[in-house]
């Protein structure tokens, strides 16, 4: 695998829901990339797919979902590809870590931390942390130590319930790269906990992140916190991914009206925005054409009735947007 | 813990002197008692007027009331009328044969209503949970006695696979009194040959009463089970690979036992209710075929007995049912 | 609408719909429809113990009498059992669990410690002891099957006031100074119907079984009143060879109570909407 | 689990028992496996039952025993009477030892009927009117005296009632009053044929006896050296039992469908013998309708006796004619029954009717709970009083009940079924006991029927020795009785019982049933 192949990449990934009324689109040419030791961004409201498509890449889409087109390649592998038990036994944990939303309620309740994240490992370790439990224990007490929980060896004996928020997701963390994956997941991975703790947690998987180079999909509705931790980001919109652009075009580069709406103003702890006027589209009456349409303050005409289409504006930057590629038309004769 | 059931000892005390005093009421209710028999055909008034006082039927019932707890209070459970002999002494003689055969039914309907109420659960709405789904509801339509003549018309009568009645075959010497279960006391003796002949006896009498527990298992096994994988930690779970038999055999299902294993306390109760007819059809020297006895021969002080023994054992079941959840749950047990 | 669709689309409450309204049916218009209406009564010791035949399609029992028109005529009586019982049993249960689930305290307490008394009664050996007291009759069985029963109406309705009574609405009514009888019966009840309906469909199923039992053991109904239960128990005497006697009325026992439970699965379903995905 | 532990805790504290003691193996054709059903109570001073008297006869030894019909002496030699009729004097054979080694003396006798008479159960029936503790004696080691308080012709009849218990080993047992009741129940302190197995006992489920080798009577040359007693209550389950070889004697109430399924079977036969139960409709004589002749001769007329006896019993049971069991003496030989016919009956309702019976309410028969010869009775009587235009409402319930009810005027059914059992063989047993208006207020007696003349005749006979004499006086109460028709006499039984085919020796008797373990031996 040469340098510039990404290690994730989702390409014009759609799929649908079976629902009463027939099948519903819920991500619908969906476009990402992730390289190694990258860490991206996914920026959205609440309901824009965002979950779904971590889901998706973890093949754990719900019954009923039905995968419409498009790839997800893993390390080369199309993972659209892959059976269940195939992924279960190969791919998540092992190569693919996930830290959840909402740690009170991923843990489970009836189990100690250390055995269910022991668990993790009995399955998924790789060979040179070793195949013994006592190695496997090691390996944890060590990641413990990493993301500070105080006296790992008691805790590792108690139950969920003993333990705080801040604390549950640094073991959520732990448990995440403790098969040395490739790339994590983290959805929402601090949406359920206070501001100052956010910081600490992100700092934290940022750190370790960065030190075992791991890749990262941060899946989150804050841009702020993108902007501190993130090499770039892709910003979906009701099934779409309709800007990517890296880190450093943040602050002045970015051109969907979205996204600037989104960098505008501070999400709430629900993830509704209150800058931006209106809601996203359920599934079952996506708009034609434009799907921010009807709530862009800078729409057209043509974005009631045509889809606008991916543009790469540069090399690190690529947007869907009549506004901006009528912009870009606009330019290319007086270029030509 | 400790606390906590003598606790609950305590509280049953007043419950089960309700229920002493609401059975004694309604034996008492309407004129009748055991005189006219133990005088036997060709009495005298006089002389069945005379064992009527020697046994205090002519008191008031007051009297007779407090005649009789003060006698439990010194803790004998009295005289039979009927057999002379210590009702405890008998209750001893039969107890053993009724838990024989409930606990072996309750063993059954649990070790198969569980399994197959997870395994409708994790094909919920397939074919197979549908199968199930039909089996359960039928098997919960099946009246017990029915079910039981059926079964012994078929497998004695017509094939001569299986015992008819009793407990043990003609001829054969139960094994020494350790718990007075000759399943269990075979074995301790290490006497197979009794053991087996003692299990054919209980296969008959111990599948007819255990289909309707295991259907009820069964269908509150399967929508815990269904709302236990409606659970983050069961997504989050997956999403960590678990592998399947695992993840349902270990996690799911110990997080679904609360519900079941409140079922199986309750039919616990039931199923002593059910055993009166079982034991009727195949003679099995239970409990509750002295239940029937003792009524049917007018002999109160057993009968009282009896349902006091039984609730009784209702009371311990409920609380041994706390004391499965604490097991079960380490948060309940932080509450005993 | 709504509910009625999602019913229509439940196929095995459907069913089990389909299977009461038949009962029902039999149950009126049975005693006109049966091939031998004197049977219940007429014994024909002559014709007895015949196999099933074009005469006789489930054959006959040991007085002579027509297997079917028996099986047929217990159904009133069952579904007669079964509503009476549930009935008083709602008679009892319903307002002391309302009172108790409204007021609590000392009283909603005591209520609940009789309730528990009356459920760690094995109801079965209750029920025989007092049948047998109150001596035969469907009026006895009636009354011992309702007096074991009534707890458990009481317990649900208990529980349900309970969560019922913290609803906004209750508080607006107290604020308004309304008597609390009134908010019980008013709007408490139709409040809780929903899961009381449930509760009595599926216990008419059991109370069906427990009533066939009863009957079984020889206490229920008495002779020659058509019983499901006792023309059981009296085939064992003639099993290994006429198998007829004790197949079709455990057939009937098995109809009925399926087609309460059916249906009452059903209607859990459509009333509790935690469950409904549960199916 | 700690789970387990406290599991396996309960039952321990709750059933800890020492295992009892391992008899001496048997071969097989030292075994007989007996399937009548074990006693409720071993104690021979509260014997009720057909499988409690069982007991009483293989365990306990009386002064008299019945061989077949006839009384024969046993612990007795022999016995004088005064010439009143009240002094009885019994000498003891010698030499007989009990189970517990000690010798049988009159001592034991004396106390044997104090106790009896003391604890006031069914056995003392008939001697609790007639006799005091304190008139039985003993003379001297081998002779006992009781002096009656007035005389009794059926005295000696009834005198095998009565168990004689090693007074010693009784005694060392009592609590209080309690005349060792408890401890006597479920033990043996008997000299009989056989013994219990300590532990070998549980009431009503099985019993184990072991033969006394020690017995003064003879064993035949290969006797029953164990017999395992069991219950078994379903009758089709009992001769299923009986065709496979588990149980080698069922019960002799199994049913004409059971006893037609032994009869074709390979190695069991059915041994058939009349006994001394009477199956009645008692009506209440005392409260109206029934309280009209014509009337009660109507129902009398109208009741299938035929159908019953033939189609529904299977004509396993024979007609009896009157109130007496048409096997015993004092039963007329020319009496004749009542015939199921219809238009008598109505003529005789008519009469009735003239004599302005008001017959327009319903009318209850009692019959008992689970009990399948009442149940078809009762259902057969309903729809023969049907063409009649009378309504019969058909109840039961259990015997306890019913025998209260029964004993009071007022609350005695209408009409109900019941049997008459022999406890001991004297016609006093059924027609006194029944007719004989001072017998108002038992169960028995609930025909309510009062006739100065038939009360006269009863009360001579019971107090004659002279059987001759009885018999002419029980014959006329007998007439007298049919004609005014108290009660429909339906039957008398005759008892089945279905037999391995190695079984010899079984002999009925009407008292006991038959299950003299010491007469029978098994041929392989």
């Amino acid at each position: 695998m040469s340098a510039s192949d990404p290690l994730l990449r989702v390409a014009q990934f759609a799929l649908a829901f079976r629902t009463e009324t027939g099948l519903a689109t819920v991500l619908d040419g969906v476009d990402l990339e992730v390289a190694r030791g990258e860490i991206l961004g996914l920026v959205g409201e609440s309901g824009c797919g965002k979950s779904t498509l971590v889901r998706a890449i973890l093949g754990l889409m719900p019954a009923g979902a039905r995968v419409l087109g498009g790839r997800i390649e893993f390390g080369g592998q199309n993972l659209l590809d892959l059976d269940e038990a195939v992924l279960s036994r190969d791919i998540r944990a092992g190569r693919i870590g996930f830290i959840p939303q909402d740690p009170f309620q991923s843990f489970n309740p009836l189990f100690r931390v250390g055995s269910q994240m022991l668990e993790i490992m009995r399955w998924h370790a790789p060979p040179e942390i070793g195949r013994s439990r006592s190695a496997h224990r090691a390996r944890l007490l060590e990641l413990m130590e990493r993301v500070r929980i105080p006296a790992p060896d008691t805790a590792l004996k108690r139950f969920p319930h003993e333990f705080s928020g801040g604390q549950l997701q640094r073991l959520m963390i732990a448990a995440a790269i403790a098969c040395k994956p490739d790339l994590v997941l983290a959805d929402e991975p601090t949406s359920a906990l206070d501001v100052t703790t956010q910081q600490q947690i992100l700092a934290l998987l940022e750190e370790l992140a960065r030190e075992m180079n791991t890749a990262v999909i941060l899946v989150t509705h804050d841009l702020g916190l993108v902007a501190q931790y993130c090499d770039r980001v892709s910003v979906m919109y009701a099934g779409q991914t309709v800007e990517s652009f890296s880190h450093k075009r943040m602050l002045e580069g970015v051109r969907h009206p979205y996204t600037r709406l989104l960098l505008d103003c501070h999400p709430d702890r629900a993830g509704a925005l209150r800058g931006i006027p209106g809601i996203v589209p359920g599934i079952a009456r996506m708009p034609p054409g434009c799907r921010f349409g009807p709530r862009c303050p800078a729409v057209l005409p043509i974005c009631s009735t045509q889809r606008p289409k991916a543009e790469m504006l540069e090399a690190d930057h690529s947007v869907q947007c009549w506004a901006v590629s009528g912009s870009i038309a606009a330019r290319v004769p007086a270029d030509a | 813990m400790s606390l906590f059931i003598v606790r609950r000892l305590l509280l049953a005390i007043p419950a089960l002197f309700g229920l002493v005093l609401l059975t004694f009421i309604l034996i008492h209710a309407v004129p009748g008692d055991p005189a006219a028999v133990l005088a036997g055909d060709q009495a005298t008034p006089q002389q069945i007027q005379a064992l009527r006082e020697h046994y205090g039927f002519d008191r008031p019932i007051l009297e007779q009331f407090i005649r009789y707890v003060s006698q439990l209070a010194s803790g004998s459970l009295g005289v039979s009328y009927m057999t002379q002999r210590q009702i405890s002494t008998e209750i001893i003689e039969r107890m053993p044969a009724t838990f024989e055969l409930t606990l072996f039914a309750m063993t059954l309907a649990t070790a198969i209503g569980i399994p197959l109420g997870v395994i409708s659960a994790y094909f919920h709405n397939r074919w197979l949970d549908h199968v199930l789904r039909i089996i359960s509801i039928g098997g919960l339509a099946i009246a017990s006695f029915w079910l039981a003549i059926m079964l012994q018309f078929t497998f004695s009568m017509e094939l001569d696979l299986l015992p008819v009645h009793g407990r043990l075959s003609q001829g054969l010497t139960p094994p020494p009194f350790v718990t007075g279960m000759i399943v269990i006391d075979s074995l301790m003796a290490g006497r197979l040959d009794l053991f087996r002949d003692a299990f054919a006896h209980l296969i008959l009498p111990g599948f007819a009463l255990a289909v309707a527990p295991l259907a009820t298992i069964m269908r509150f096994t399967r929508a815990a089970v269904l709302s236990t994988l409606r659970r983050e930690y069961v997504f989050y779970e997956r999403a960590v690979g678990y592998p399947r038999l695992v993840l349902m055999g270990k996690y799911v299902l110990r997080n679904s036992l609360v519900t079941p294993v409140t079922q199986i306390g309750l039919l616990l109760g039931a199923i002593l209710g059910s055993a009166v007819v079982i034991e009727a059809i195949f003679d099995w020297p239970g409990l509750g075929s002295y239940a029937v006895l003792s009524i049917a021969t007018a002999d109160y002080q057993a009968t009282l007995a009896v349902v006091l023994i039984v609730g009784c054992v209702y009371a311990l079941i409920n609380i041994l049912v706390d004391l499965v959840h604490a097991a079960v749950d380490p948060r309940i047990l932080e509450q005993l | 609408m709504h509910i009625l669709r999602l019913f229509a689309r439940d196929r095995a409450a459907l069913i089990g719909l389909v299977i009461i309204l038949f009962a029902i049916l039999l149950t009126i218009i049975g005693p006109f429809i049966v091939p031998y209406p004197d049977d219940a009564f007429e014994a024909n010791i002559l014709s007895r113990l015949e196999p099933p035949s074009w005469d006789h399609w489930f054959g006959t029992d040991d007085f002579g009498r027509d297997i079917l028109t028996r099986v047929i005529l217990g159904t009133g009586n069952a579904l007669g059992v079964a509503v009476g019982v549930a009935a008083a049993a709602m008679f009892v249960g319903v307002p002391l669990g309302l009172l108790a689930g409204y007021h609590g305290g000392r009283f909603g307490e005591a209520v609940m410690r009789v309730t528990d008394v009356f459920l760690a009664v094995p109801s079965l050996i209750l029920a025989i002891a007092l049948a047998q007291l109150l001596h035969a009759g469907i009026g006895g069985a009636i009354l011992a099957l309702s007096l074991t029963y009534w707890p458990h109406f009481c317990r649900n309705v208990y529980s349900e006031t309970r969560s019922a009574k913290t609803a906004t609405f209750v508080e607006a009514l107290e604020s308004m100074g309304a008597g609390s009888t009134r908010i019980v019966f008013m709007h408490i009840l139709p409040n809780i119907a929903s899961p009381i309906i449930v509760r009595v469909t599926v216990g008419l199923g059991y109370i069906i079984m427990t009533a066939a039992v009863l009957g079984f053991l020889g206490i229920g109904v008495p002779p020659p009143t058509p019983d499901w239960g006792a023309a059981i128990a009296n085939s064992r005497q003639h099993l290994p060879e006429a198998w007829w006697l004790v197949s079709f009325p455990g057939l009937a026992i098995f109809l009925a109570v399926l087609g309460f439970n059916l249906l009452g699965d059903g209607l859990r379903d459509i009333i509790d909407p935690r469950l409904r995905r549960a199916r | 689990m700690r789970l387990g532990q406290v599991i396996l805790t309960l039952f321990l504290a709750g059933t800890i028992i020492g295992s009892p003691a391992r008899a001496a193996d048997y071969q097989r054709n030292e075994i007989l496996n007996w399937g009548e059903g074990a006693a409720d109570t071993l104690d021979p001073h509260t014997t009720r039952s057909t499988t409690d008297v069982t007991a009483k006869i293989n365990l306990y030894d009386t002064l008299y025993r019945y061989d077949g019909l006839d009384l024969v002496p046993s612990i007795a030699t022999g016995h004088t009477v005064s010439d009143d009729g009240l002094t009885w004097t019994f000498n003891l054979r010698k030499g007989v030892k009990f189970h517990s080694g000690s010798e049988l003396t009159a001592e034991d006798v004396v106390y044997s009927f104090r106790r009896l008479i003391g604890m006031k159960q069914a056995p003392a029936a008939p001697f609790w009117p007639i006799l005091k503790s304190e008139n039985i004696s003993a003379l001297d080691q081998s002779t006992v005296r009781m002096v009656l308080d007035r005389p009794y012709a059926p005295f000696l009849a009834a005198i095998p009632l009565v168990g004689i218990v090693d007074k010693k080993l009784v005694e060392s047992h009592v609590s209080g009053n309690d005349w060792a009741a408890t401890w006597v129940a479920g033990n043996d302190a008997g000299s009989g044929p056989y013994r219990a197995e300590p532990d070998g006992f549980r009431p009503s489920q099985i019993s184990k006896l072991t033969w006394f080798p020690d017995y003064f009577l003879p064993f035949p040359a290969h006797p029953i050296k164990q017999v395992n007693i069991t219950t078994i209550k379903e009758a089709t389950t009992l001769a299923l039992a009986l065709l496979k070889g588990e149980v080698d004697a069922t019960d002799t109430r199994i049913g004409a469908e059971s006893i037609a399924r032994i009869r074709k079977g390979e190695n069991v036969k059915v041994s058939a013998d009349e006994s001394m139960r009477t199956f009645v409709l008692t009506m209440n004589n005392a409260r109206p309708p029934f309280d009209n002749i014509h009337f009660r001769k109507a129902i009398s007329y109208a009741f299938d006796y035929d159908g019953f006896i033939n189609k529904l019993r299977e004509g396993t049971v024979v007609r009896n004619p009157g109130p007496i069991p048409q096997n015993l003496w004092g039963n007329p030989k020319d009496l004749v029954p009542y015939k199921y016919d219809l238009t008598k009956a109505k003529e005789e309702l008519e009469l009735a009717r003239k004599d302005g019976v008001d017959f327009s309410r319903p009318l209850t028969v009692y019959g008992f709970t689970n009990t399948r010869d009442t149940y078809l009775s009762m259902q057969l009587l309903q729809s023969n009083l049907r063409p009649l235009g009378l309504k019969v409402e058909i109840k039961d319930t259990f015997f306890p009940n019913l025998a209260s009810m029964a004993a009071n005027q007022s609350t005695a059914p209408d009409m109900w079924f019941h049997w008459v059992s022999a406890f001991f063989i004297d016609p006093s047993n059924w027609i006194g006991e029944m007719y004989d208006s001072q017998f108002h207020g038992t169960w028995k007696g609930s025909a309510f029927y009062k006739n100065e003349k038939v009360d006269a005749l009863l009360r001579q006979a019971i107090v004659l020795n002279d059987k001759e004499k009885r018999r002419a006086l029980y014959e006329e109460a007998s007439r007298l009785i049919v004609a005014d028709a108290p009660a429909l006499w339906i039957y008398n039984a005759i008892e089945y019982r279905g037999l391995n085919k190695r079984v010899d020796g079984y002999k009925f008797s009407p008292v006991g049933s038959g299950a003299d373990f010491r007469l029978m031996s098994l041929s392989q």
